[in-house]
């Protein structure tokens, strides 16, 4: 709210440094590929004429990203008073890969599918925001009725498949979803999300590859936030250039920006049209940063990563990075924005008191939903 | 009723439901042109993938298609990947078969079926349903050696949301094949590779169904209940014979469906007999048969006049040599052996 | 005897052993200087990894080792890929410790443990072992859904050529994790997140291990043997109190080592009380506290006045719902119903 | 031993043409790579002064090349005869790539580990061959006195790690090897071979990355015989360039001829060097074929390949190429070729009798070697 474009003394610079040094060539392959990505130190551009959606559109997406924001801050409060518990990750600092991608594609229609950091995707898919915080706080109100959890969020009204917690694991799942459309000749994409951790495990090579052979219309999104919990990037990837684990595939691979909303409704038009018209599968890499901790219980950040490197990213917070992109287009003014602001803030704490009215579930639900045709034998 | 082999019932459940559903399709490892290593998919592939040509894979590569099909889907040797692509499939309403080349496979897919699969129904508070079958070979074959020749269905039947049948005869196989198929829960069907080439009455009825959760006697006694699954029902049938010469007059219950398991069936026949002996070809120690014979001891437990035995395979990993195989697999003597000590 | 946690026994033993032995080391997700997600592996990088500078990863990239030690080695998450590089490394020799950050993401390496490590031994004809330790917290937390809740014990046990332990108490946690850490066979050491912050008296002796195999009675009684491991040994103490307001004097049995099994122990408490209750946090259905009561049942069939009772934990996915989830997990109420309900 | 050089008549022509067709260009990097590695349409050479070892080596090799045929035929009249049972995978066609690599490691120093196709690396490792084959009989002469079989053969004096069945497991178990190399400071090498249905299983992958990560001296050999059983290489792997996997791991990557010995010889004594002086881990995808079905059980070849690719392939057989070889550099007559063969024979057919004497193993070895210090409670 209170940013101007001088405070994004960054720009100009190589965006991501930390990821650069690591560049080295270990053949000519990799040389060439160095080259052919480069989103990675694009500077923030001046005012521009083509703008990526009408100003309409361009204002509600900033109000989907505030959106998100408040409402999970208010997520963040439910665990601090303990009417959520678990585990609880929120997307802060991430919004533009859910605001922009989810938003060009055909919602309800496609099919979207993600891992545990999993509110942002729910909300702008359109799924019941308080039936989504009803659910964190484990009521009979939510998606879930209780049973889920803030890793679990499924509708599947909203063909939104959630919500898992193994890392990796669901992106065989997403595959089979792809596989589904291809089967049933349906032009429906699916968008995969995946943490950079989970760009290691196997079964995500293994789907890849089916993918990559029967040219599935798939797009996994590798949010790369440069942490997998408290392992660095660099310390976990064998190479940190995510994006070249598309290579082997026979599917097309990019490293695209993550954190500026309008390269990334750019760049998802184009390969989300790219993948339904072609059925051509792609792996995604969009750079950008987590600001809070891994999940709600997480304190401790400064034993993984320096205060310094999280001041820098604050700068640069997406939505303050957005203010300025629709502030120097003159699409909201500083004071639009402090009202739709408020009024978001609102709306999340109106969600945060609807959802505390749900009751719990009922003691014998945990009978139910174990079969579609027969309860398990009581066990106890 | 028409006599057929095992496999040969298998393979017709599933042309009989691919035939009625297009939402069934099978997908596995050497399925299609090499017809399963068991040969169980023999002629599958020319059914369902020949005219229109209906590819999964569509062009640009037309030309690399010999051999994968839309219905009947080769798949590179990546369990995980297989058992959570058609996990994924099933999400939206499809129906995939996933074969297990053999059983001892799904082990690396078990995070896919115990952690994603069987849980998706609950997670999700019923909004989403998972009507997936993995089917295939479970149990020792003939000197497979320690790698390949798990019996799985024990674990299996061990996890909430899963359901675990392993059919002894070709009629069971088929009916209850067909009952998987249309179930809307994920369904582990154990067959076993020495029961393929045996042969029985098979209904010609294609829409008769053999329900879960319904165990059957196979053989009617009066002395003691000999309780198992799969091979080794006939097992049990071969030692129930050899008890008859004793004059011991066994009956055996092949209980066919571990999850839902229909206790009152067994419990009925011990309840009759006050006597019973589980029979498992898994290790012995933790597999099913335990959780059978604890229930029985449990339950029956006035109506018993002896303990309830157990004969399982040997605990040790399975051997290569046939001398050593052979003593790890359960045999008609090791049922007359516990039956004799019981008492 | 120092008064500490289970968390600090447990760390303690790790130190004890490394310092001991230059082939012991460490390695899994986030264990370095992020501590272990319950910070059981607190101070163990600074310890080992610092001076000299002896990382596993060398030049020509010593700037990204920030974390990375040779000793205390964070992996990338990939469960597979760990228990295997780790049994491989074992198979030369070494000694690793494997912490699986819970043991429900074990289930992805269980082919690598039931179908490499497990076996190795055998298939080679004795010219390998394994001696790898696969440690981590099994069983239900507070509030962390169906996918991470899991107990794994049971199943592990169920394999021959694991050993198994689920210690209860800070003490049988040092002196069993020493002994897993030289043992030259892989083991499964299952620890309970419910046990970490529990305190007791630990033994000072850096020689002193406790071998297993051997059960123990954590509180005598003469009406009815409580069976339990881990952290159900606890509820089981609690339900002992309870029982004792009502006259009833119950003894509690420790399990602690479940593959080897100390049956005699078990035997031993039974056939002086003369009634049993076996409990266990995991599935009750096909848990492995069917394998024990079915072993009471059929080896003590005189000696028990009253069938074995069991209490498990209910067969459902675990909920999120703290609500749902607490019917889910056994506690004291739960055995008192149990013990009732034997008669 | 009836080659002549003329029979060979792709010379000069593409080797692997059925894996051509597949070069398209999916990005620049792709383009970029498909220029580096041409070993799979490189031509056999002219005679040659630069040999790649001495002559007696060179003699030896081809003694062992034969050995190691004779053996297998012998493995496989084991299997007919129902001497042998289970699964029997011979390497039949795929010679080089033991004989010309293993040949260029220290032996018993060097860490060797391959899946269930593994009599060959026992043969040429050194370890007794009559163990070998009766092991495969499982006989209690065995290395592992019967209780593994064909699919599970050992030998730790050797350094020999087998021996396993689970399509691509044992590629961790390998990684696992080169990192207690590196763990304990010495300079041994692991070679690690898989089969190129092998190279899609995930567990392969995250090994690579943490290989890649730590870099570890290992070489992961992909023996690509271009089936998987019955599934042909295009219908398995998305893009069937299978040495492109060790692009995104921070590894060095490369497809070589495995075919012809003397170009064996040469790279991976090339590579090997490599690995051990810089702990540089490599992925190679070497070009073979397995002239015999894909166990002994497999006797329909024809429901996945053509009769015409075989034969294609059988006039190219690797020890008629080097045979040609040997001929054209006047290292061996024609004549002392035969002699040689026939005397390979005669040793095999000694070693398939000897085997065949070693008794059965004991009933209660049955319960040994589950653990080292103690029994399995009898469980019957
Ligand atoms: C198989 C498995 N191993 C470990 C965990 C514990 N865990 C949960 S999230 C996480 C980090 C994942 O990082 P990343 O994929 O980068 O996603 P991010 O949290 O950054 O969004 C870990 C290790 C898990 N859930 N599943
Ligand atoms: C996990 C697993 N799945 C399936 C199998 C069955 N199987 C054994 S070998 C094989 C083919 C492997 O092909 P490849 O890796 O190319 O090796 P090759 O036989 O050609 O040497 C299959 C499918 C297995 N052993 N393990
Ligand atoms: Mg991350
Ligand atoms: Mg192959």
């Amino acid at each position: 709210m209170t940013s101007s474009p001088e405070v994004f003394p960054a720009r100009g610079r190589r965006r991501y440094t930390r990821l650069h040094w690591r560049c080295r060539s270990k053949g000519a392959a990799d040389a060439a590929l160095s080259q052919i990505s480069r989103s990675d130190i694009r500077v923030a551009k001046p005012a521009q004429k083509n703008l990526p959606a009408s100003p309409a559109e361009l204002i509600s997406y900033y109000r989907e990203m505030l959106f998100i924001r408040h409402f999970e801050e208010k997520c963040n409060l439910a665990y601090r008073t303990g009417k959520a518990g678990g585990y609880l990750h929120v997307y802060i600092g991430m919004e533009p890969l859910v605001v922009g991608w989810l938003n060009n594609i055909r919602k309800g229609h496609d099919y979207v599918i993600t891992a545990y950091r999993d509110h942002g995707h729910a909300l702008v898919l359109g799924s019941d925001p308080v039936a989504t915080m009803a659910e964190i706080m484990g009521r009979s109100g939510g998606q879930s009725r209780g049973k889920g959890g803030s890793m679990h969020i499924y509708d599947i009204d909203k063909q939104f498949y959630g919500g898992w917690g193994i890392v990796g694991g669901h992106t065989a799942l997403g595959g089979g979803l792809a596989m589904a459309a291809k089967y049933r000749k349906e032009d429906r994409v699916t968008l995969c999300y995946l943490g950079d951790g989970a760009a290691n495990a196997g079964v995500f090579f293994e789907t890849l590859n089916m993918c990559g052979l029967w040219q599935l219309p798939i797009i996994f999104i590798i949010e790369n936030n440069l942490y997998a919990m408290g392992t660095a990037l660099e310390r976990h990837a064998a190479d940190p250039q995510l994006y070249k684990r598309g290579f082997p595939f026979n599917m097309k691979h990019e490293r695209v920006d993550g954190h500026d909303l309008v390269e990334v409704l750019n760049h998802s038009k184009r390969i989300i049209d790219d993948c339904r018209e072609n059925s051509q599968p792609y792996l995604i890499e969009a750079m950008t940063y987590r600001n809070m901790g891994h999940g709600a219980a997480d304190n401790d950040r400064q034993l993984y990563r320096t205060k310094e490197e999280e001041d820098e990213y604050m700068k640069r917070d997406c939505i303050r990075l957005y203010e300025a992109f629709l502030d120097s287009n003159s699409i909201l003014s500083r004071s639009e924005m402090e009202k739709i602001d408020a009024e978001e803030l609102d709306r999340a704490e109106t969600i945060y008191e609807e959802a505390d009215k749900s009751p719990f579930p009922d003691p014998e639900q945990v009978y139910t939903d174990v079969y579609t045709d027969m309860t398990p034998e009581m066990g106890h | 009723m028409t006599n057929m082999t095992y496999r040969d019932a298998v393979r017709l459940a599933m042309i009989e439901e691919m035939d009625r559903d297009q939402n069934v399709f099978i997908m596995g490892e050497d399925i299609g042109k090499y017809k399963g290593t068991f040969r169980v998919t023999d002629g599958l592939f020319e059914r369902y993938c020949q005219e229109p040509r209906d590819w999964l894979v569509e062009p640009p590569h037309p030309e690399i298609l010999d051999g994968v099909g839309r219905r009947v889907i080769d798949t590179p040797i990546t369990e995980p990947g297989i058992v959570g692509m058609a996990t994924g499939a099933a999400m939206t309403g499809l129906r995939p078969i996933v074969e297990m080349m053999t059983m001892s496979f799904s082990i690396l897919a078990l995070d896919q079926i115990i952690n994603h699969a069987a849980k998706i129904h609950y997670m999700t508070g019923g909004q989403i349903s998972v009507p997936l079958v993995i089917r295939g070979p479970g149990g020792a074959a003939n000197q497979l050696s320690a790698q390949h020749s798990h019996s799985m269905e024990g674990w299996y039947a061990h996890v909430p949301g899963l359901k675990v049948v392993a059919p002894a005869t070709p009629n069971c196989a088929k009916g209850m094949l067909k009952a998987a198929i249309r179930d809307d829960n994920p369904v582990i069907f154990t067959e076993n590779p020495g029961l393929y080439s045996m042969k029985g009455d098979v209904s010609d009825d294609v829409d008769e169904i053999i329900p879960f959760g319904k165990a059957r006697i196979a053989k009617e006694g009066k002395d003691i209940s000999l309780i198992a699954y799969s091979r080794m029902v006939n097992v049990s049938l071969a030692a129930a014979e050899l008890l008859a010469a004793d004059g011991i007059d066994a009956e055996v219950v092949d209980v066919r469906s571990l999850l839902p398991l229909d206790t009152e069936t067994i419990y009925n026949s011990v309840r009759k007999t006050h006597r019973a002996v589980v029979v498992y070809e898994d290790w012995k120690s933790g597999g099913f048969g335990a959780e059978i014979a604890a229930r029985i001891a449990q339950d029956c437990f006035d109506d018993l006049d002896a303990p309830v035995g157990r004969v399982g395979g040997l605990n040790v990993p399975m051997p290569y040599a046939r001398v050593l195989e052979l003593q790890c697999i359960p045999n008609e003597q090791d049922v007359l052996a516990e039956v004799r000590k019981i008492g």
